[in-house]
């Protein structure tokens, strides 16, 4: 996808954008620094390929070097490297886009579909895929009650009913809320917009824990001197 | 120019639109009465003006309130008569009481932060001006675009009402941070309730007040996404749109994904007061006299939490909006297409990305993890990046421009000065180290102060002067525009920059008052030149009440184009009639900011201009014919 | 107009690198060890932001002053251009690269102070803030502190932390409103509020810490100079919030010692004396 | 600048960011109706961290629910949520058939659907508050001596989140009802979007029932 982009506008016409790369041509006032920039243009996008490896190692690093992986602290000073790294190769990418190296599927609709209203109204699915997508909610939900009705150990627990309830959440999206049967352009847009600010809400949880162990109603909060 | 393509074949073939979408869910025809006209109007350019009479209102208070915390803080113990007989609790004998000092100083926070910086630019100048510079006719949903502004009004009238029920205004802050703000009641806390007044005291109704207000917004925010999204008209692709429009599409982002997290917060809280719940109270705290045993189990930091995740946001709601006017102004101003309009468009995503991911560094020393802490403050001084883009590309702007000095351009220009001047100081407090001392001092204040308040109010100022002929069909007078420009931008540094250095003596911010400390004497003289400034600066600010106020009678009549700008509210009469375009459906031939452009008569080239290729193609086609694809065909119904 | 703005906006910078530069309204000396490197981290910073202030806004100003429409021929146009992808890339790198590396030095003092637990042989001063007051608790010669408990809290006999009398090691407890530390000695403050969140802050300690209630908040730094200073609280705690004052003495090692072996009746006279002995500020020793 | 890029240009003229269009081809009310659903679940998602937060952060927290009734009835308010959100989707897909009538009787259905589960969950409530003395504010004594490092906030959790769905749910029947009422007038595009709200709310009981029931399960 080139989000929220056209073509049109790439090519250049009186658009308001910066000029590709092959035509820098009509930047007169800055002749002197393109001279000086041309070469460095390389440079500069492998500087920033390099910072980029640099956060993954870092990143991979913290992940090697935690005992528990599984601890948020962890898993968030991981993403914050690899998001620095994904900041860094943003340029090299945008590069290697204007040259025509990278491509991203394209989402234009096929000439002549209906669109919304008028005309028959697309509606994909039939009663029989609706009532298979019922019957998987119902199992996921007996397999849930069942984890509940055998007492499994509270984390397992925990981890599993997310996951099932994660299950059952995108099949009602995909296939009640017609999700899958509408442009990915959709899709993409609201799914990881969602994703990603309930994950950044999970960086509350170091301090729950936290909260927990520095509790003044908790009998040994503090270690007193002598106990160090 | 010369190697020029014909530009039609941008446009959809007029078969893909055999089958337009009548989803005409916005059609409505002018109103007739007052009431349908000035008050419950779906007009969006109606409530675009309410939306900005609200902001003039509340800024009006704001400011005021502002001017009573200085001369608290610069003569303490003074009494003003006229204080009393407008609150005769609060100001007994018109002396200010402290409680009375931090009602003023959460009132004065909560009304310019949710009534001014969030109404004015988004509510007012974005839904008057969104839908003209894409060539909509109106929002996507009319009424609830009228209900949003309904729904802001009443929080503002609850607002407003917590400042004089009984027991005083609130006194937790705009961040009302619990446990005071939980249980200040059962702490004897003015304006914080008590057991006899459980519910109709000055922190409920804060609280109240800006559950409303998250409501109203992110009602708002969809509105402005849907309406960007689905009705741009032929050709305004998102790449052609005006800086403005990127503005208030990020802006709508964000209100749409922070405001619903405030307001779940906000019914915690509330619980919290009203039904002895305890998410953010802890257990075994205790008055002095009995421990709350009500409470148990909760923490504060929770709340911290929620209302940053909402609150970091937030700020950038506030300015991100000015940004986009000040590209908009300074390149129309300067003559010459924006600098990097992509890397504009980009930086601004940037920044409102990246303004989720570090909500944290407003609580490195709120007992959040420390580890935390560290990630959060390298991500903050990453956002530093794109503001520096942004900064660059302005100066870049004016680079080679042929400026017109017009007050809107002072504005813009005061805009990008003061951008700089509040932003750069982000990199110390931004810092976790750095933070130990400067935390909750007056060096944040003049931080924030500089950068989301008075930028984002000089990127208001410019849009008001800008497009104040488009929407009173009148200029505002330049004279008493520039009149006003050099002491309130003179004023506002003479304010805040010494803000920066009370806070690196230690000046503490929400103190009633500096006589209890002895290392705050050094800085009296300043404190005081501070309030004189302030006070100069409040009063030039009413040169801007009576030029807007006089002008919309007694101004010069205006053109179409008064600035020979480029967009499409400018093609336009001035005002736009009810539908905007007068029923014509316009066809965007090229990007926003084509000033200058070489073999062009003019120096500059409307966005609805054809190229000299095409001129036998109709450029307008009239609403109604069969290629109006835009979502605008309700006038043939 | 755009001579007189860029004139304007010269002169402004000046004068606010003036105010910093000038020295007359700066921080108070450090007293800690760790102030040197905040000081250090602290003077970078604003170096490199008054470079980029300074730069920025001569820039802006040298614009003004150069393209002014009024100063140029009568149908001369404006350069026509959409930017430079180069320029942009130098300066978001440049800018990356200045601004990450000094949000990674700055988390130095941070990480020093935050990551490790109080050094071995610190002074444990447990702090429980209230409405509007702060409540030091010393172990006393016995160096064992005694139970508290909310219950217990009476602020009508003057037991504002809820102190067990009867508890082991409480005897000879001592809760003071001032905090008094022994110099080159670590200190580990527990931090507790019994209300609602405060703040401690001490200026010349570069320190600073939320105190949140129902948390135990332990924090630890070191004191190098002997003096008294202010210390104040940083966190809206109510009506009186800018009353909420007490002082921090730091005191010699012979005359810490001797004050702390005292039983509680006369720790607090001892700190009264004390705390009039010194002026305010430090001490040279 | 040169044909080959127009060449490109041409290719996705009839784009959808061009404007003219609706780029993501659904139109106005659904669109909108996305996003709300969007804010919403950041409400629902921000009160399920919190719920979350004071749970980690207590050393000890209530599991009262027994089996029986507790989690049998919940599973069976489960059933009538997914249920109605099955025949939600029938009636859409009457409605884009245009079969007016199905689509009203599929609609009054769903209604049946939700109300049954309304009635169940106040029920429930009562249950709760009358028999067990379940308070917003405090635990039943039986439980405060069961659990007795456990914070009084179990109810205050219980009532705010399943309240607030609640009232979700209320309030989609009452939506329901009208476009019942109104099928006849109204667009298949407001079937649909009422379609959208429905599964919403069904999809957030979907982590409200195992994070608040089955996460609270009594052990025997």
């Amino acid at each position: 996808m080139r989000p929220f982009d056209q073509p049109v506008v790439e090519a250049g016409r009186v658009g308001g954008e910066l000029p590709s790369s092959g035509s820098g041509g009509r930047l007169r006032a800055f002749a002197p620094l393109r001279r000086l920039t041309a070469d460095t243009d390389l440079l500069l996008n492998g500087l920033c390929v390099l910072f980029a490896v640099g956060f993954i190692a870092l990143a991979v690093r913290s992940a090697a070097m935690s005992g528990a992986f599984i601890s948020t602290d962890s898993l968030f000073m991981t993403a914050v490297c690899l998001m620095l790294a994904g900041v860094f190769m943003v340029s090299p990418a945008l590069m290697l886009w204007e040259r025509g190296l990278l491509k991203m599927p394209s989402f234009a609709i096929p000439e002549g579909e209906a669109l919304i209203d008028e005309g028959p109204i697309h509606f994909e699915g039939s009663m029989r895929l609706f009532l298979n997508v019922l019957g998987g909610l119902l199992v996921l939900t007996v397999i849930e009650v069942a984890l509940a009705y055998f007492q499994v150990p509270l984390y397992i627990m925990l981890t599993i009913l997310i996951g099932l309830s994660l299950i059952k959440a995108a099949l009602i999206v995909a296939y009640f809320m017609h999700l899958r049967f509408e442009r990915m352009s959709l899709v993409l847009t609201l799914i990881p917009i969602l994703v990603v600010c309930i994950c950044l809400l999970f960086i509350f949880f170091p301090d729950s824990t936290r909260s927990l162990n520095l509790r003044t109603t908790r009998a040994g909060a503090v270690a007193t001197p002598e106990a160090r | 120019m010369a190697e020029a393509e014909t530009i039609h074949d941008v446009i959809q073939p007029a078969a893909a639109h055999a089958h337009a979408p009548s989803v005409a869910a916005h059609h409505h025809g002018p109103p007739t009465g007052f009431i349908r006209k000035y008050i419950f109007s779906v007009d969006h350019k109606v409530i675009g003006i309410q939306y900005l009479l609200l902001a003039m209102a509340a800024v009006l208070v704001g400011m005021l309130l502002s001017v009573l915390m200085r001369m608290n803080l610069t003569w303490p113990g003074t009494a003003w008569p006229l204080l009393e007989i407008l609150f005769p609790i609060g100001a007994k004998g018109g002396v200010m009481t402290p409680e009375f000092y931090l009602s003023l100083v959460t009132m004065h926070g909560t009304m310019m932060v949710f009534f001014v910086l969030t109404t004015a630019p988004q509510g007012g100048f974005g839904n008057y001006f969104l839908p003209i510079q894409i060539g909509a006719e109106d929002m996507a949903f009319p009424t609830l675009n009228m209900l949003s502004f309904w729904v802001t009004f009443v929080g503002f009238v609850a607002l407003i009402a917590a400042a004089f029920v009984e027991g005083g205004g609130p006194t937790g802050g705009w961040t009302g941070y619990p446990t005071l703000s939980a249980i200040g009641g059962k702490l004897n806390v003015p304006g914080m309730g008590s057991a006899q007044n459980l519910w109709w005291n000055g922190q409920n109704l804060w609280i109240i007040s800006i559950a409303i207000f998250c409501v109203a917004s992110l009602l708002g925010a969809l509105n402005f996404i849907t309406t960007l999204l689905n009705m741009r008209t032929r050709g305004m692709s998102l790449m052609r749109m005006p800086l403005t429009c990127w503005s208030w599409f990020t802006t709508a982002i964000l209100a749409l994904l922070a405001f619903p997290v405030l307001l779940a917060a906000g019914v915690l809280l509330f619980l919290d007061r009203t039904a002895d719940t305890s998410f953010f109270v802890p257990g075994g705290l205790s008055d002095g006299t009995r421990v709350l045993t009500e409470h148990n189990g909760g923490s504060p930091i929770l709340w911290q939490h929620l209302f940053w995740f909402f609150g970091h946001p937030e700020v950038y709601i506030a300015i991100l909006p000015g940004m986009g006017v000040t590209s908009h102004v300074l390149s129309t101003f300067a003559r010459k297409p924006v600098f990097g309009y992509r890397a504009m468009v980009f930086a601004m995503f940037a920044i409102g990305l990246l303004g989720f991911f570090v909500w944290g560094h407003h609580m490195f020393l709120s007992g959040m993890s420390p580890y935390t802490g560290m990630a959060f403050s390298v991500l903050t001084l990453t956002i530093g990046v794109p503001s520096a883009i942004k900064t660059f590309n302005w100066i870049g702007t004016l680079w080679g421009g042929r400026i017109r000095f017009t007050t809107p351009m002072l504005f813009a220009i005061g805009f990008v000065s003061l951008f700089v001047a509040g932003g750069v100081t982000g990199i110390v407090l931004g810092q976790t180290s750095l933070d130990l001392s400067m935390h909750d001092t007056y060096f944040v204040l003049g931080h924030f102060h500089l950068v989301m308040g008075v930028a984002a109010i000089f990127g208001m100022f410019a849009g008001t002067y800008f497009w104040f002929p488009k929407m009173f069909g009148r200029m505002m007078s330049e004279r008493l525009g520039k009149i006003h420009f050099w002491p309130t931008f003179i004023g506002v540094y003479a304010i805040f920059i010494p803000f920066h250095i009370m806070g690196i003596v230690g000046m503490p911010r929400r103190y009633a008052s500096f006589e209890e400390y002895e290392f705050l004497r050094v800085l009296d003289p300043v404190v005081l030149f501070v309030t004189i400034a302030v006070i100069i600066t409040v009063a030039a600010q009413f040169l801007f009440w009576y030029n807007f106020f006089w002008s919309i009678w007694k101004g010069e009549p205006a053109g179409d184009n008064p600035w020979e700008a480029t967009t499409l509210e400018w093609s336009t009469s001035s005002p736009p009639p009810h539908d905007n375009f007068g029923g014509r459906v316009l066809t965007v031939y090229r990007g926003p900011y084509e000033f200058a452009v070489p073999g062009a008569p003019d120096d500059y080239v409307m966005q609805t201009t054809p190229d000299a290729a095409e001129e036998n193609q109709s450029p307008l086609v009239q609403g109604g014919s069969e290629i109006s694809g835009n979502g605008h065909n309700g006038h043939k119904h | 107009m755009g001579r007189a703005l860029a004139v304007f906006i010269w002169v402004m910078t000046l004068a606010t690198v003036w105010m910093f530069v000038d020295g007359r309204w700066w921080f108070p000396e450090s007293i800690t060890a760790h102030g040197p490197a905040y000081d250090r981290q602290f003077l970078i910073s604003i170096i490199v932001v008054g470079l980029t202030f300074a730069a920025a806004q001569i820039g802006l100003g040298v614009m003004l002053w150069r393209y002014g429409s009024s100063r140029r021929g009568g149908n001369e146009r404006a350069v026509y251009s959409h930017g430079s992808n180069r320029l942009e890339v130098v300066w978001t790198i440049v800018t990356a690269v200045i601004f990450v590396s000094l949000g990674l030095m700055g988390q130095r003092v941070w990480a020093q102070l935050h990551f490790n637990n109080a050094p071995a042989g610190s002074a444990q001063i447990r702090v429980t803030a209230q409405q509007f007051q702060w409540n030091f608790h010393y172990p006393g010669a016995d160096n064992k502190f005694g139970r508290t408990d909310p219950a217990k809290i009476a602020d009508a006999s003057a037991n504002f932390i809820g102190l067990d009398e009867d508890s082991p090691g409480a005897k000879d407890d001592v809760v003071v409103p001032t905090l008094a530390v022994q110099v080159d000695r670590p200190v580990e403050l527990v931090l507790s509020a019994r209300d609602v969140t405060h703040s401690i802050w001490v200026p010349e300690l570069r320190f600073k810490q939320d105190l949140v209630p129902g948390l135990n908040i332990s924090v630890h730094f070191t004191p190098v100079k002997t003096g008294k200073f202010e210390l104040a609280c940083a966190e809206l705690c109510g009506q009186l919030h800018y009353k909420m004052k007490s002082y921090l003495l730091v005191l010699p090692e012979n005359e810490y010692r001797e004050m702390a072996a005292l039983p509680p009746a006369q720790f607090k006279t001892r700190m009264t004396e004390l705390l009039k002995k010194y002026p305010l500020g430090s001490v040279p020793h | 600048m040169s044909t080959e890029a127009h060449a490109v240009d041409q290719s996705t003229l009839a784009a959808d960011w061009g404007g003219g269009t609706f780029p993501y081809h659904v139109g106005h009310k659904k669109l909108g109706m996305w996003l709300f659903i969007v804010s919403d679940a950041m409400t629902f998602s921000a009160l399920l961290i919190g719920y979350s937060y004071v749970r980690a952060s207590s050393d000890e927290w209530p599991a009262p629910f027994h089996f029986y009734p507790s989690v049998v009835f919940s599973t069976v308010m489960t059933l009538c949520l997914l249920a109605s959100s099955f025949t939600m989707v029938m009636a859409v897909g009457a409605s884009a058939r245009r079969d007016k009538r199905a689509a009203r009787r599929w609609i009054m259905l769903t209604m049946l659907g939700g109300l049954t589960f309304l009635v169940l969950h106040l029920y429930e409530w009562y249950h709760l508050i009358h028999d067990y003395g379940l308070k917003p504010f405090s635990l039943p004594a039986e439980w405060a001596r069961e659990w007795p490092n456990a914070p009084p906030l179990f109810g205050a959790c219980f009532f705010t989140i399943t309240g607030l769905h609640m009232f979700h749910v209320l309030t989609g029947v009452i939506y329901l009802g009208w476009i019942a009422f109104k099928i006849r007038r109204v667009r298949h595009e407001d079937v649909e979007v009422s379609g959208l709200y429905w599964h919403f709310v069904d999809l957030v009981w979907m982590f409200v029932f195992p994070l608040i029931y089955l996460m609270s399960v009594y052990a025997e």
